[in-house]
């Protein structure tokens, strides 16, 4: 890419402290994304997925969090971003949304005022545009009758519908980035892939960067045109989302595809990954993936792989990848 | 099916009352289980789809005799549970055993592993030893060394592992049915893969008759022998797992199954099937539960009550267009099979 | 796949244990919880070994020596309004207080467990039964129905126990109650109904172990409201009697001489104030040791 | 909501008809017989007739009971026996005086419990939050009796800045805004709200922190809200709660303040209920308890409704 990318991220590591022991969560993940793409990260739980998306937004516990590392989105220095600079940029720049619609509405307030606010916030409009703003976000993500929906409460809405509310007050200051949490993952089948198209067609009509965290293959494979793999705080994989699908070069993401059950496999056995992630407190010194990994060699064991391209834009953090791999 | 099957519900129904009137009255009713009948054969897995509010852990609740059905009936090899002349309930409840969705709620966190392992047995009048015995070897069987494990306690233990001993806790008292209600929903993938290899062994090992119920329909293609496809506390539809994959005919049930993410970037979903959520169960309307989201549907799917009908062998479906001389407009098409 | 494969590769490093001893190990690294912990043990040793431990006699008054300050040679803590010893007093006194504070809160905790570990579990109209008549109880102040009770009653020792566990069940049902709901309505309260068990194996078995710990962290944080009400009531002379000591009574007989020697007439309060003080954090760094989540 | 309003309405009868079934039933815990309980020592016969005729005591006891319901509905609480006037009139002359204290003391006690709670909500885990949490322990820990007397010792009789006891300079029982007599109600304010202070810091403390840590903070947040912004979420979601806690506060304080109106020999229902007490006059104890309690019923039915007004979630419901 010629352009200066969108999201440029570079060696996040996240540490929280918990009970005198320190959790690595994230350790050093780096990343660009250009303006309008959309990038999958697919992870387990306790994989860093989430911690890494609510690092992009400054949403970590100041006190009890360690951020090291760099981060910049549209030329924002976001991990240098203080006070009033940190509230301008969240939600105008950057916003977010999350797992449980239900839990991430205050339910006292009523959904327009609560997308109204936001416009009022970044725009400086006065009440009455904030809430028309509202009201054309509401018909946007083709909720039936909006204007009645603007007085509703949160608990007085389905789960889809709460879905496209906060996917409403997300886009209402056309942010650049959006950053998804596992935004279907709360849902039924039949409202998820409805949520998916939408979430995708707006991000054409908006042209934003969407990064979308799932622990599902599939709703990474529905959205994602990079997709990215992560273990134990790790990128272990970033490429195209064919690529990374259809031809995994991390052993762990084969390891993931395999034990994923689809299309008719009744009869065969599931190749699973043996064995557990491991303990964030106590990391291994090298590869975080070799105590469980079927090609495990010395040379895994001592330290962390480096990032190693397997075509132009697909690399993988194994020392099997690429045309240096060992034989 | 010409041989008596081991579990059987006929005509089940369950109502649960939302309080909210003067005096507590209850106003209207969650209709969440509604004229459910099926049966199983012995060593079958019968998978249970559908989505929140569809009826399905009821079912399952039902089924282990956790709640009291307020019409129907359960049979066991053919006889009524807990009534005389029939089935025994502890009789019945030795042999129906049930693992939860929650691995760590459904473990008493007081007691270690071995403990909750043995508690059925004990129950059951097995001696504090043998039980003792009995628990540890099938947490061997589960893959937890019991010299590891046993003595730990719920708070000890990853999710993967707790739900291993939940599934040993369900086999200690060797029963001959096990409901799994979203047993492998919490899980990882990686974990859960390895949980559903532990499942398949156990059945071929001990027999089992599954009842494997559960939102993914990848998982529940893979698991089961037939499949029962439930919506709003009624059965849409029930037929061989092939048949339901690949020649669904109710529409909700071809909804569920277009609404599954590609897994291939280059042929991504298009289009929703349906739009909105699933509504509430409180009080549905008379006729098909399905029509308000249902592109076909039409005026005499309100009227009365849509039975299931027989699509071919061994296959049901609960919808008028597949049902000759319905009335629906498409019922013509319908063949008798 | 083998199946000895599947073994995880981490396992969490601590030994297993029981509950209860993990909590006792949290608790005993709270430093204030020990500090507190050690002040009332010492309380209650002084109190339960008062007669061998005490300079003086705690009836024997004397005229002379009425109302000496603090510091007094021969009488550290100087002497009440009828000359007696006041540290003597200070440690007989805390046997009658410590057994007016604490009994009612043992007593309330199992008749209030009983009946809310009952309403909980039986729940429909044994429940309806019992929380409404709780409710009743609930509808006055705590205060004022321990005065109303006592008040109605009389002054005496055996009068204030009965009015202050009166007012403790109510509390202690409502929590024991809910407690028990929610265990009630647990997976593995179900799997083992679903085992084929007996209602009085799951309570045994499965709820009391799980409602215990919370009822008594609850229990443990009315000592010192119930040791500040049982003192007030002496205070206001519904409790014990003249001449015996207890500190709520000291304060209440040495009040007339907050003008002579007015810091002499504190010490008794500031003994409550203690022990109650010490028993809310002792409360609190149990509460926080039996957090599991933390 | 009119539903909800029209039960929380009707569940207040029972209440209150066995409110007053507890006090009537004080008559029959006292020693001896009821009879004895209501009279003056020095009764004459033609009282002792009179009364027996009043009470319905040769009647069955729930007949009692609803005589003695049908009279207080009319606001007949009986003759106190030490002074010989109604009992109504010696609670009405009181109770005002009782609310005057309780004012002053909510004042203070709630304003110092929601600062002390929010700012230890928001600080949780500093040195702070530590602070203020020992503060809060120390005001619910402390016998209030004793506080009372301490600060009596230091104001008036160390310091003799302020008056140690009554509530006006010649011992009148008659409240006035002015400066004479509030220097009267500082020290016995401060005193009673103690408790308030501790429990009302404590309740919002755990409130603010838990509403700090919810997802829907993390989403205002992340949508650019400043703190302030973000503190207004928070008050409206304490809201009800807060309401609920302070509402019961205020009733303990009406309830609870015998010791402290004792203790700074303050003319309110505390103070007559201790002469009630001690004069053994059982109706004026019966009369008291009845109002204060039903008071403190009718508070609880108005701190409810308006938390149903506060709250979208019941009040659509």
């Amino acid at each position: 890419m010629s352009a200066a990318p969108l999201v440029e991220v570079r060696d996040l590591a996240v540490s929280f402290s918990r009970g005198g022991q320190s959790i690595a969560a994230v350790n050093g993940v780096s990343f660009d994304l250009a303006a309008g793409e959309v990038m999958g990260v697919l992870g387990e739980s306790g994989s860093g997925k989430s911690v890494t998306l609510r690092a992009l937004l400054r949403l970590l516990p100041e006190h009890r969090t360690r951020i090291g590392g760099s981060v910049r989105v549209d030329g924002h220095d976001v991990l240098a971003l203080r006070g009033r600079a940190l509230d301008d940029y969240r939600g105008a720049v950057t916003s977010m949304i999350f797992q449980e619609p239900m839990l991430s509405f205050d339910p006292v307030f009523t959904i327009g005022r609560q997308i109204a606010e936001s416009v009022k916030r970044h725009t400086g409009v006065d009440d009455k545009a904030a809430r028309a703003r509202a009201l054309e976000m509401l018909d946007r993500v083709r909720i039936p009758s909006p204007a009645r929906r603007l007085e509703a409460y949160p608990h007085e809405m389905s789960g889809g519908m709460r879905q496209r509310a906060m996917i409403a007050l997300a886009l209402a200051c056309r942010p650049k980035l959006l950053l998804a949490d596992e935004p279907t993952t709360a849902l039924d089948a039949t409202v998820q892939i409805q949520i998916l198209l939408l979430l995708r067609e707006l991000q054409q009509e908006f042209g934003m960067a969407v990064i979308f965290v799932t622990h599902d293959v599939g709703v990474a494979a529905e959205v994602s045109d990079r997709l990215g793999v992560m273990y134990a705080g790790r990128l272990v994989e970033i490429g195209p989302a064919v690529d990374v699908i259809e031809s995994p070069s991390h052993p762990y993401t084969r390891g993931l595809l395999s034990s994923i059950v689809r299309g008719d496999m009744r009869g065969t056995r599931i190749e699973a990954i043996p064995g557990a992630p491991p303990d964030l407190a106590a990391l291994p010194a090298g590869c975080s993936f070799a105590p469980r990994c079927a090609h495990v060699r010395p040379e895994c064991l001592a330290s962390v792989p480096p990032m190693r391209a397997a075509t132009e834009d697909h690399a993988a953090r194994c020392i099997l990848v690429g045309p240096l791999a060992p034989a | 099916m010409t041989a008596t099957p081991i579990l059987e519900a006929r005509q089940l129904v369950k109502r649960f009352p939302v309080k909210g009137g003067l005096l507590g009255k209850a106003r209207s009713w969650v209709h969440a289980v509604d004229d459910v009948s099926f049966a199983i054969a012995a060593g079958e897995s019968l998978g249970v789809v559908g989505e929140s509010g569809c009826g399905k852990s009821t079912t399952a609740r039902l089924l282990v005799h956790l709640l009291e059905p307020d019409a129907g009936t359960i049979l066991l090899d053919g006889r009524p549970i807990g009534v005389t002349n029939g089935v025994p309930l502890t009789q019945a409840r030795r042999q129906i055993q049930m693992v939860f969705q929650d691995s760590f709620a459904s473990l008493n966190p007081r007691l270690t592993v071995e403990a909750s392992v043995a508690f059925g047995p004990r129950v059951h009048g097995v001696s504090q030893r043998e039980a003792t015995e009995r628990a540890r070897s099938l947490l061997a069987r589960v893959g937890l060394e019991p010299d590891r494990f046993a003595g730990r306690y719920p708070h000890e233990l990853s999710g993967g592992q707790r739900q291993r001993v939940n599934i040993a806790r369900a086999l200690a008292l060797q029963p001959r049915v096990v409901i799994l209600d979203e047993a492998v929903s919490a899980l990882d993938k990686s974990v859960e893969a390895q949980v559903l290899n532990l499942l398949l062994d156990l059945k071929a090992e001990f027999g089992l008759t599954y009842v494997f119920i559960s939102h993914d329909l990848n998982v529940v293609r893979y698991m089961s022998d037939r499949v029962m496809v439930m919506y709003l506390g009624k059965i849409a539809e029930l037929g061989p797992v092939a048949s339901i994959y690949d020649d669904a005919r109710h529409p909700y049930t071809r909804a569920l199954l277009s609404a599954m993410p590609s897994m291939n970037p280059r042929r991504r979903t298009t289009q929703a099937p349906l739009a909105g959520d699933p509504p509430n169960p409180i009080d549905p309307p008379p006729g098909c539960r399905f029509k308000a989201r249902c592109r076909h549907a039409e005026e005499v799917c309100g009227q009365g009550d849509i039975q299931l009908y027989a699509a071919g062998e061994a296959h049901r479906v609960a919808c008028l267009m597949d049902q000759p001389r319905a009335g629906h407009s498409h019922s013509a098409k319908a063949v008798v099979p | 796949m083998n199946l000895t494969a599947t073994l995880p590769a981490v396992v969490p490093a601590r030994p297993a244990q029981g509950y209860w001893r993990s909590v006792l190990g949290r608790l005993v690294r709270d430093k204030v919880a020990m500090f507190c912990a050690f002040m009332l043990l010492a309380i209650v040793l002084i109190a339960i070994f008062a007669p061998w431990l005490a300079p003086y006699d705690p009836a024997a008054a004397s005229m002379l020596k009425r109302l000496q300050p603090i510091g007094t040679e021969g009488h550290l803590l100087g002497t009440d309004e009828l000359g007696r010893d006041l540290m003597t007093r200070l440690m007989y006194g805390g046997r009658l207080s410590l057994v007016m504070g604490i009994g009612p809160v043992v007593l309330a905790f199992v008749i209030g467990s009983l009946l809310g570990v009952t309403a909980g579990f039986a729940g429909g109209m044994v429940n309806t039964s019992i929380m409404r008549t709780v409710d009743v109880f609930y509808a006055f102040p705590s205060v004022l129905l321990a005065i109303a009770i006592s008040g109605a009653l009389g002054a005496g020792l055996v009068n204030a126990l009965v009015s202050l566990t009166i007012v403790f069940i109510p509390p202690i049902v409502r929590v024991a109650e809910s407690v028990t709901t929610q265990v009630r309505s647990l997976d593995y309260v179900e799997a083992a109904r679903a085992s084929g068990a007996g209602n009085a194996v799951i309570i045994r078995l499965h709820v009391l172990p799980n409602v215990v710990g919370p009822i008594f962290v609850y229990a443990t944080g009315l000592v010192s409201v119930s040791l500040i009400l049982a003192s007030g009531l002496s205070f206001l002379g519904l409790g014990v009697k003249p001449p015996l000591a207890e500190w709520g009574l000291m304060l209440n007989t040495l009040r007339a001489a907050i003008y002579s020697n007015p810091w002499v007439a504190a010490l008794p309060g500031l003994m409550i104030f203690t022990v109650s003080i010490c028993c809310n954090l002792l409360s609190d760094g149990l509460r926080q040791a039996m957090d599991v989540t933390r | 909501m009119l539903l909800y309003l029209i039960k929380r309405l009707l569940y207040v009868v029972p209440i209150a008809l066995a409110v007053s079934a507890v006090c009537f039933s004080l008559v029959f815990l006292a020693p001896g017989d009821p009879l004895s309980a209501v009279l003056p020592a020095d009764a004459s016969t033609e009282m002792v007739e009179k009364l027996k005729a009043d009470y319905g005591f040769d009647k069955p006891i729930p007949v009692q009971f609803a005589r003695w319901v049908g009279r207080a509905v009319q606001g007949d609480l009986g003759t106190s026996i030490a002074t010989g006037r109604p009992v109504a009139i010696e609670i009405g002359r009181a109770i005002s005086n009782t609310f005057v204290l309780a004012f002053f003391a909510c004042a203070i006690g709630f304003t110092l419990g929601l600062f002390f709670g929010t700012v230890a909500g928001y600080f949780q885990g500093t040195w702070i939050d530590k602070l203020v949490t020992a503060i809060a322990v120390a005001g619910v820990s402390v016998p209030h009796y004793w506080l009372g007397m301490v600060l009596v010792i230091v104001f008036s009789v160390v310091l003799n800045v302020l008056p140690a006891v009554g509530m006006g300079a010649d011992g009148s029982s008659q409240w006035a805004w002015d400066w004479e007599h509030l220097r009267f109600v500082i020290l016995p304010a401060i005193t009673l709200s103690m408790i308030p202070t501790g429990i009302i810091t404590r309740t919002v403390r755990a409130l603010v922190a838990d509403i700090l840590a919810r997802e829907f903070v993390a989403a205002l947040r992340g949508k650019g809200l400043t703190d302030r912004g973000v503190f207004m979420h928070v008050v409206k979601n304490a809201g009800p709660t807060t309401l609920a806690v302070m509402g019961v506060q205020l009733g303990y304080l009406l309830g609870g303040s015998i010791l402290v109106e004792t203790v700074f020999s303050w003319p309110g229902t505390g103070f007559l209920l201790n002469t009630a007490i001690f004069q053994r006059d059982v109706p004026l104890l019966q009369g008291t308890i009845l109002f204060l309690a039903l008071f403190f019923v009718a508070l609880n039915l108005i701190v409810d409704l308006l938390q149903t007004l506060i709250d979208p979630r019941i009040k659509r419901s």
